[in-house]
């Protein structure tokens, strides 16, 4: 009841108050919309996108080369390449695509990761888990699976390109012997993989593959010397890779554990290498100017004066 | 030159697509339009026309020397009297009773009332009267024991149950009734083994039974094409097809052969 | 690119298209991918839109169908009475319910305003009080405490639903609604009361429906119809983590487990001819019986049809029809295959009255063909097995015995030489113990001794044992039986070996020269036409069978004896017939040899061998001094023997002496390479053959055949062909095998368990077809002319024979009576107790089938439906050992004289006479061992009331019951009561002779003869008048005069019988007087 | 012709890599030949004409005045990566829903798969093995093949055709690569994945693959064929004839470089010829070995109590 008062005796100002707003109001949200609307005609000025792109879009050089530059993903690449260099039918794109086969294949197995159980018990029902219960879960394993088988193929396409067009040569020679070294890994992958389902098809290609591991020589117990050396079935190469004799709930263990995490390790390290080489060595290879072989014996162009 | 590739994938992606619409029409296809199916209701039995009704008639004979009814020894039991003799084959003159007679086929899918009124079995000494009987599916039977000793009444059915009960001497008559179609059913008393009968049961009021002259009359038969049947309990059945008009009155005569003649 | 060289290609070109493009694709597929995963991965979709659709149209017919029989029972007069009363009860209480309920409404309404207003003031108190509870000091409490009071003082308004308004204080108000609170509690009791009359008649109308429907009731099927149309799509799932297993299948199969009987054609879309996929689908289990014993939520669906219960993708793949799957559903036809995976240990399967047939006669047969002759199966003819191990213990303790006394002697010693006594004493006692251990020791042994007899006794074969060959069989006959054996017998047994010529001859060469010699001795011919009788009378065609082709009568157990005439000596054929047991020479399974009159005369011993004499007189080791046949003996004299054989040697074609001379057979020559192809052969597996007595088994073990690798069935040069179908698919051409194969030729892929099976049964050489093999690579397996349906049986019994996956928990090894009923069987099945006896509801027995029982089906050996309950099981155990009863006269029934068919004497082992002993009580849920009920004493007046009813015209027992007067036995039908008394269980005597019809249906004892009235059973008939004031339970005294009978009180009773031929006893009036006098009396005789 | 078994080898879910390589293989060197073809073509021209050496870009792609040398990685490169990538997970993802990733029966160390096959990129070593002893194809083979192709970069001493795409510049180096990636490395995964069926038997494509086949073959030893006996005699024999044969063999790599690639073995130090020299000759034993295997069913040339070759 002490409230009705209090009112009463403001009314009169706040009336006041009220008209003199909207009058303002009237004014002031029209200049804003306009604002608004100038502003969302350039999105490239807003404090969201600054925030995330570090400088602005002009279509100049400048933000072209700083595009790349400025991208802790794009900065792989120099800024400007020669102008041939982006010739699909030169580079056939192979690297490209095994690395970002190689970027599905993390992801698409890091989710497969959640699903699976490197046991004997589970492994084969983990799979059918995956098959028939997990919502894309079919999907995601044919996607691994296709993934790697392409990315064989696109490991060996991208070598013979570089074959191909000379790559290998100064001063590329260590590159290459990176690249060599990724190949293996990619295979190693893909066959430590083949085992994880547990099913016969996995477990007789590895059978065969590891039976060959017998025959090492030295260190397998079937190889040259290796009896001599004291091998046996239980002691030798073989059984260090599969942690026993058979193909059993050990080698499972280790192949999982070579394929998620020890040979993606070591095959991210080259990588990081080999890229950085790619870089360092004056960036891909060509298209360069042919060569005449009169110019064979002398002092050799870099290759950035190649093209005049 | 990057472009060709492309296009080769984008072409294959876009029939694959293609495909995959032409799929998902089918399937639409596929689904049925039509839902809740009903059953046919049986066809309605077309009334029977009392003003039409034709009639079949006949004797039935045997043929050949009719065999000597065995003697049967009832001094087992001091309460069965009368007759003692086989009702195996009942011929007099030549004359075959007990020969059940009944529409064995062409009525189609009629269905008739089962009587109400129950149809009666009686025994009185120490057999079976009468010795064939006729009754509707359904239809009751009461079964009555005249005799000072107890019988028991067990049918050996192969289509309808089988039972098997006591009936002391002046106790209530036993309802029973057969549901299912089954001609010459046979039933018997364990404690008196000769006595036996048969109960014929049918689906259409159309059955007689020949008495002792061979006689049968079939009433009250819409004019059509039927197959009777006469059927004896040791010489079988024997079929016959005949054509009734309206209010017709055919005779349908019918012999039996002595067995192995 | 060249012809524009202003423009630089590289930096002016435009993507955007090929990005558009590219997009475009990126999302189509990404759709595709979405639609994929939720429809194309799932077509259990559809399968649920389509039963949304067509269960609920079912439910419609079924519902009205329903409300049609509910009318019809609600027609029912019983009901109309219930109708009637609940109709009174409710005019009744009508008037005084109305007011009540306006009381009621009244309060209610009053209630509601009070309450309104106390809860406001309630909560306020309740918050002020709580501001007092939890306010510091005295001041500030006191001050609350003023401000409560002065609330609760306060007047608050009521208004009252009459527009009345009352002003209540705090406590007034709580007052009032309490007390209108009580109020209505009270009214709404009182209004229950009230209508107690009308509920009760109410709910007994809805029992009465339920009661007296047999269908379900259409409130139930509205039930099921609802859930049905809420239904939203998911997945339907069994999971049983115990046992691994994930069952999705009523995702599709939604009506599995539906009351309602539900069959393809009723799901089936209107106007379609042919059930659908869907309709397919969508019906009922076909044996919800079974459901009921193996809990779906348990058991789930896939240990028993197989498939890959996961699966939900696609049909062929949730079947499991797919390359990879180890386990495809089994097909309709085979579905039996699945019990096996946990009933492996069982011989029959029955469940109520149904038998599961399949597989059922799969096991049997695996057993009557002698399969497990040549391959092992886990729990057939373990026999020899167990006797092995047996022998291996036995070994074991006799050195425990012999250390055991050495090491007491050592004590005993140790002893003597002790320094001091205490310690004398403890090597002492200890040397005593090993006494006493070797005294159990002692105990032991001798169960083993037990033990190995039984064993011994129980071991048989297949075939007939050949050492008796040359006492036995027309020499000429044996090369041509040998060439094919169903042409001489073409249901015979004896499989066809293909052999050749020479293999012929060498191998009967062998068997003639290493039969025994033995003189046999002379009988002299019998009369033929009784001899027939006597085979058809004395229960010979339950096991075998006589005449060929449409003319064939009897059973398929034993062999076909049409022909036997050709082939058999007399005097053996007598010895036989009298007793197949009887053994030419007892074979010692220690030396391995047949032991002669020389070696019994070497000891001074009569050459006498029979199951009491069965000890080496060389070395007193268990002899097997029986054939090994199944075959009882039947305990005919001698003569009879001599007619039966007479009989026999009267069915032929054509005469013994018109065989071809096979002078080839003396040729010693020949022996050595027949042994050899008798071992190639394997006969040693079927037949006792000299010398090859511990032959092992030529063929691969069948325990788990079913989940072998179909990589290691060789389909040899029929893999590829079997994997492809087509024309060229089948590869059997011979038309007698082909005609074998339960589908007929194959035309589909049969690259699976079941073709393979199908394909070797039905010529067991198929895999050889076009391969060049010498005649030791040929395959073996001989051809055993199976029928189709014989085939199937054994395909599914093979396709089931799984090493399953599932947890031992699931297979079916009860630990309790149920045990007793596995074991039974397996001797059941053994000797054939179902060709003449019924043991399971409804189970047609071999002699049913007989023409010569149609008319006389009192003539068929008794049902055995309760047998456990029937009689005192010690009684059965002497039963069994001897169905005489007597060991005088043996040339009868014990029980049932008056059957010409005869109860054999089997010379049970006493293992066997165990086992179904336990198996006829197990089977009847009666507890083991049996105490006998004690029952009381009758006096002398119950006697005679007894009596006088017994032989009174209403209860004529002993008109049918034996009595032992031959006169009367003549024509009786029933046992003779004196039995009763060590042979039955009085309870079991009291449900049989009120109704026996329930319990052995079809039984000449009618039912009918006693009726309940006031929870006791009285006669139905008329009763003598000694019974008039009589208070007891008739049926008792029956049954309790029954078990105190004793020959002089029947020959009391049978003297009382209105009996035309002997002397009517005067002291009875005229049983037909005395009923028409005394109705008054008679409780039941009036209906 | 059985085609049903050609489509169910083709059509095996692990065997449509291999079935797409075919294809991709000859496009690629068709697209690699096309470049080389042009750049040769352009070599010669300069090489005969000395002032177009000069002024030309020395490219078989225009170049105009006006147009930059270097173009921007962002968009020019990265749109043609993206939109790979794009095109990549398409192809990836349509896969992926027509066609399942094999999953067969759970393993059974007892139930050995016939054929039992390594996965695809593994079956020419497995191939192999048919014509090696496992230490030889198994690991030594490996091992040389790895380390042939790391030390590639430092044995090829021709400075041309670096960065392009060339034949003649290149005839060896390419040839051999040729020979040593697709005849030898593909064909015999092409073998091992299409010819090779029940018991690793040789089917011809079109062949029932029968797991009752059987074939008489009798591999002999090469000192056999000598008639020598003796273990010692065996072992001195085999060392003989794989001295021979890298002796002999490398006098005539010698021989041939010498006139043929005079100038590259100008350029060579004695270990890089060598080396290079011994590769060689591993790889062109490998095919020799295939071919006694296959057609004179030679299985070893050395034997010796240790090892056999």
């Amino acid at each position: 009841m002490a409230e009705e008062n209090n009112d009463k005796n403001g009314k009169v100002g706040l009336i006041d108050r009220v008209k003199d707003d909207i009058q303002a109001m009237k004014v002031d949200i029209p200049t804003k919309a306009k604002e608004q609307i100038e502003g969302l005609k350039d999105p490239t000025k807003t404090q969201a996108y600054t925030s995330i792109f570090r400088h602005k879009h002009d279509d100049t050089p400048r933000n072209r080369a700083l595009g790349v530059l400025s991208n802790v993903f794009l900065h792989l690449h120099p800024a400007k390449i020669n102008r041939d260099a982006v010739r699909y039918s030169y580079t056939w794109g192979m690297g490209g695509i095994t690395f970002f086969l190689f970027i599905v294949l993390t992801y698409t197995g890091v989710l497969l990761m959640f699903y699976y159980h490197p046991t004997k018990v589970q492994a084969f029902r983990d799979v059918l888990y995956l098959e028939h219960d997990v919502p894309f879960g079919k999907i995601l394993r044919n996607m691994h699976r296709w993934a790697a088988h392409l990315m064989v193929i696109a490991v060996w396409l991208h070598m013979f390109r570089v074959f191909l067009t000379g790559s290998y040569k100064k001063p590329r020679e260590f590159n290459w012997n990176i690249g060599v070294l990724l190949l293996v890994f990619t295979l190693l992958l893909s066959f430590t993989g083949y085992l994880l389902p547990d099913d016969q098809l996995g477990f007789w290609a590895v059978t065969v593959g590891t039976n060959m591991a017998r025959a090492t020589p030295l260190l397998g117990h079937e190889g040259p010397f290796g009896h001599q050396l004291g091998m046996t079935p239980y002691n030798d190469v073989r059984f260090g890779l599969l942690g026993g004799s058979i193909v059993d709930a050990n080698a499972l263990l280790r192949s999982y554990i070579w394929h998620c995490i020890g040979i993606p390790i070591v095959a991210s390290v080259l990588m990081i290498v080999h890229f950085w080489r790619v870089r360092k060595d004056g960036g891909i290879s060509g298209p360069a100017p042919v060569m005449l072989p009169q110019e064979a014996d002398k002092p050799r162009r870099g290759p950035k004066a190649a093209g005049e | 030159m990057n472009s060709k590739k492309g296009w080769m994938v984008a072409v294959s992606v876009l029939a694959a697509c293609l495909l995959l619409l032409i799929a998902a029409c089918n399937k639409k296809e596929e689904q049925p339009a039509n839902t809740a199916a009903e059953q046919p209701a049986a066809p309605a039995a077309t009334p029977i026309d009392q003003a039409t009704v034709a009639t079949i008639d006949g004797t039935v004979k045997f043929e050949g020397t009719a065999p000597k009814p065995a003697k049967i020894d009832m001094s087992q039991d001091p309460a069965c009297k009368g007759m003692n003799e086989s009702e195996n084959i009942v011929v007099d003159n030549g004359d075959l009773a007990n020969v059940f007679v009944y529409v064995k086929d062409g009525l189609g899918n009629r269905a008739f009332d089962v009587p109400k009124e129950a149809i009666e079995l009686d025994q009185q000494g120490c057999k079976y009267h009468p010795h064939v009987l006729g009754v509707m599916a359904g239809q009751t039977i009461e079964i009555k024991n005249d005799d000072q000793t107890t019988h028991n009444i067990h049918p050996t059915p192969k289509d309808n149950r089988e039972w098997n009960e006591s009936q002391p001497p002046s106790t209530a008559p036993l309802e029973k009734s057969f549901a299912r179609e089954e001609i010459m059913l046979p039933v018997k008393c364990n404690q008196h083994p000769w006595m036996k009968m048969y109960i014929n049961v049918v689906k259409s009021p159309f059955y007689a039974v020949t008495d002792k002259s061979g006689k049968y009359e079939i009433k009250g038969l819409p004019p059509g094409t039927y197959t009777i049947a006469f059927v004896q309990e040791k010489l079988g059945e024997q079929d016959q097809t005949v054509t009734v008009g309206p209010k017709e009155t055919k005779t349908v005569d019918q012999s039996f052969k002595a067995a192995g003649a | 690119m060249a012809e524009q060289p202003e423009q630089d290609p590289i930096t002016s070109k435009s993507y955007a298209a090929y990005y558009l493009l590219a997009i475009v694709i990126l999302l189509a597929t990404l759709f595709w991918a979405l639609w994929d995963e939720n429809w194309g991965q799932r077509p259990w979709k559809a399968f649920q839109e389509q039963w949304k659709e067509r269960y609920p149209a079912f439910l419609d017919r079924e519902r009205s169908k329903s409300a049609a029989s509910e009318a019809d029972v609600e027609k029912n007069p019983d009901y109309r009475a219930l109708e009637q009363a609940y109709e009174k009860a409710k005019d009744d209480t009508k008037a005084q319910a109305a007011e009540m309920r306006t009381q009621l409404d009244d309060a209610n309404a009053r209630l509601l305003a009070v309450q309104a207003v106390f809860t406001d003031r309630r909560a306020y108190v309740n918050a002020l009080t709580y501001e007092l509870e939890t306010s510091a000091g005295a001041a500030e409490k006191a001050s609350k405490q003023k401000q409560i009071d002065q609330y609760k003082a306060e007047l608050a308004t009521v208004e009252f639903p009459d527009g009345s308004r009352k002003k209540f204080n705090f406590q007034q108000l709580e007052e009032t609604y309490n007390e209108i609170r009580n109020e209505k509690t009270k009214r709404s009791l009182e209004l229950g009361d009230v209508l107690k009359p009308v509920t009760a008649a109410s709910t007994k109308m809805g029992d009465y429906v339920s009661q007296h429907m047999v269908e379900l009731t259409p409130q139930q099927i509205d039930g099921l119809k609802n859930r049905a149309e809420d239904w939203d799509p998911k997945i339907v799932q069994i999971n049983v983590a115990e046992a691994n297993i994930v069952d999705r299948c009523e995702s599709c199969h939604m009506n599995t487990r539906e009351p309602l009987k539900i069959t393809p054609a009723s799901m089936a879309l209107k106007g379609e001819k042919t059930p659908d996929e869907y309709a397919e689908a969508f019906t009922s289990h076909a044996q919800p019986e079974l459901l009921k014993i193996h809990d779906p939520e348990k058991f789930g669906c896939s240990p028993c049809h197989q498939g890959n219960g996961r699966a939900t993708t696609s049909v062929e793949k949730a079947h499991g029809n797919y390359e990879h799957w180890l386990w495809p559903l089994f097909p309709q036809e085979n579905v039996q295959a699945g019990c096996q995976n946990c009933h492996a240990a069982d011989m029959v399967l029955v469940s109520g009255d149904l038998q599961w047939e399949t597989i059922n006669n799969g096991k049997d047969l695996f057993r009557q063909k002698g399969c497990m002759g040549c391959h092992r199966y886990e729990g057939y003819d373990k026999e020899p097995e167990e006797l092995n191990a047996i022998g291996q213990q036995i070994k074991q303790i006799e050195t425990q015995k012999i250390d055991n006394l050495k090491e007491s002697a050592h004590l005993m010693k140790e002893a003597d030489a002790a320094e001091t006594n205490e310690e004398a004493n403890r090597l002492n006692t200890q040397a005593v113990d090993l006494k006493v251990a070797n005294s159990k020791l002692d105990g032991r042994l001798q169960q083993l001794d037990f033990e190995s007899h039984s064993l011994l006794q129980d071991m048989k074969k297949v075939g007939p044992n050949l050492k008796d060959v040359r006492l036995k069989l027309n020499k000429n006959w044996i090369p041509v039986w040998l060439r094919k054996p169903t042409d001489f017998r073409p249901t015979t047994k004896m499989p066809n070996f293909r052999l050749t010529e020479h293999q012929i001859e060498a191998i009967s060469a062998f068997i003639w020269q290493s039969g025994l010699t033995d003189p046999l001795p002379k009988h002299k011919p019998g009369n033929v036409a009784h001899g027939q009788e006597l085979f058809e009378e004395r229960g010979c065609l339950a096991c075998h069978s006589i005449g060929e082709g449409d003319q064939m009568q009897g059973g398929t157990f034993a062999a076909n004896l049409s022909r036997e005439g050709e082939k058999a000596n007399y005097d053996y054929l007598v010895r036989w017939i009298h007793n197949a047991r009887e053994r030419t020479r007892p074979y010692c399974p220690y030396e391995k040899k047949d032991i002669g009159p020389e070696d019994y005369a070497r000891k001074g011993l009569p050459f006498q061998f029979d199951l009491e004499h069965s000890r080496c007189p060389n070395d007193g080791h268990e002899l097997q001094v029986q054939n090994m046949t199944v075959m009882p003996s039947l305990r005919l004299s001698e003569e009879d023997a001599e007619d039966i054989a007479s009989f026999l040697l009267t069915q032929k074609k054509k005469e013994p002496s018109l065989y071809a001379d096979a002078a080839y057979m003396d040729d010693p020559g020949l022996k050595a390479e027949g042994k050899k192809w008798v071992q190639y052969f394997g006969c040693a597996g079927c037949h006792e053959i000299a010398g090859l007595e511990d032959e092992g088994r030529i063929g691969t073990e069948l325990t788990f055949e079913g989940s072998k690798p179909i990589e290691r069935l060789d389909f040899a040069l029929f893999t590829v062909p079997a994997q492809r179908g087509g024309p060229n698919a089948e590869p059997i051409q011979d038309k007698e095998d082909l005609a074998r194969l339960p589908d007929g030729p194959a035309r589909e892929p049969w690259y699976n368990h079941k073709g393979f099976f199908e394909h070797k049964l039905a010529e067991p050489n198929v895999y050889d077809q076009g391969m060049v093999k010498s005649e030791t690579e040929a395959l073996r397996m001989p051809n055993l002319h199976l029928s189709k349906e014989q085939i199937l049986d054994l395909t599914t019994f093979l396709m089931g024979s799984e090493e399953t996956s599932l947890p031992d928990s699931y297979q079916y090894k009860p630990g309790d009576a149920r045990q007793d009923i596995q074991a039974g069987w397996w001797v059941v099945r053994k000797y054939n107790c179902m060709g003449c006896h019924q043991l399971i509801p409804g189970q047609q027995t071999v002699l049913m089938g007989l023409k010569q029982y149609q008319d006389a089906q009192e003539q068929l050996p008794p049902k055995l439906l309760t047998e456990g309950a029937r009689v005192d099981p010690e009684w059965l155990r002497r039963f069994l050992s001897n169905p005489a009863l007597s060991a005088t006269d043996t040339n009868r029934n014990g029980v049932r004289p008056y059957l010409k068919v005869r109860m054999p004497t089997f010379s049970f082992s006493d293992n066997e006479l165990r086992t179904l002993v336990r198996f006829f009580q197990a089977l009847s849920q009666q507890p083991m061992p049996y105490i006998p009920e004690q029952v009381p004493v009758l006096t002398t007046k119950e006697t005679d009331m007894a009596r006088s009813l017994f032989s009174s015209a209403a209860a004529p027992c002993l008109k049918c019951h034996a009595t032992g007067d031959p006169n009367h036995d003549r024509i009786a039908t029933a046992p003779n009561f004196l039995l009763a008394k060590d042979r039955l269980k009085p309870d079991w005597v009291e449900r049989w002779i009120s109704d026996p019809q329930a319990i052995s249906p079809g039984t000449s004892m009618p039912s009918g003869l006693f009726e309940e009235q006031n929870n006791r059973w009285v006669f139905a008939g008329p009763t003598p008048s000694s019974f008039q004031g009589y208070t007891g339970d008739h049926r008792k005294l029956l049954t309790d005069y029954i078990f105190q009978l004793t020959p002089e009180e029947q020959r009391r009773v049978a003297a009382a019988m209105p009996h035309a031929k002997t002397a009517r006893a005067h002291r009875f009036t005229n049983p037909r007087q005395r009923s028409a006098e005394s109705p008054p009396s008679i409780s039941g005789g009036t209906r | 012709m059985d085609w049903r078994q050609l489509w169910e080898i083709c059509s095996a879910p692990d065997n449509v890599p291999i079935v797409g390589l075919i294809p991709l293989l000859i496009f690629y060197i068709y697209l690699a030949w096309k470049q080389a073809h042009a750049n040769d073509q352009l070599i010669a021209q300069l090489e005969t004409d000395p002032a177009m050496a000069k002024t030309h870009h020395r490219k078989t792609w225009p170049f105009k005045q006006g147009w930059q040398k270097e173009v921007h990685v962002w968009p020019f490169l990265l749109r043609i990566e993206f939109l790979a990538a794009i095109i990549v997970t398409i192809i990836l993802m349509v896969w992926s829903i027509t066609l399942n990733a094999p999953l067969e029966e759970p393993s059974n160390p007892n139930l050995t798969m016939n054929p039992a096959k390594a996965p695809w990129y593994f079956l020419g070593l497995q191939e192999m093995l048919v014509y090696f002893d496992p230490w030889i194809a198994g690991v030594v083979m490996p091992t040389l093949i790895i380390i042939g192709l790391m030390v590639i970069p430092y044995i090829d001493t021709n400075p041309l055709g670096s960065g392009y795409y060339t034949w003649k510049q290149r005839k060896f180096s390419i040839s051999t690569f040729l020979f040593g990636f697709i005849i030898m490395w593909v064909t015999m995964i092409m073998i091992g994945t299409f010819i090779r069926g029940p018991g690793w038997q040789w089917f011809w494509p079109g062949q029932t693959w029968d797991h009752n086949r059987l074939i008489y073959e009798v591999n002999r030893d090469l000192p056999d064929i000598f008639g020598i006996t003796s273990n010692l005699g065996k072992g001195i024999f085999g060392a003989i004839v794989v001295g021979g044969y890298y002796a002999i063999g490398g006098f005539v790599v010698y021989s041939l470089f010498r006139r043929y690639m005079a100038k590259d073995f100008k350029r060579m130090s004695l270990l890089q010829f060598s080396i290079t020299q011994f590769l060689l000759l591993t790889m062109v034993a490998l095919p020799i070995k295939m071919g006694i295997r296959l057609l004179w069913h030679i299985k070893y040339v050395w034997i010796t109590p240790w090892f056999n070759i």
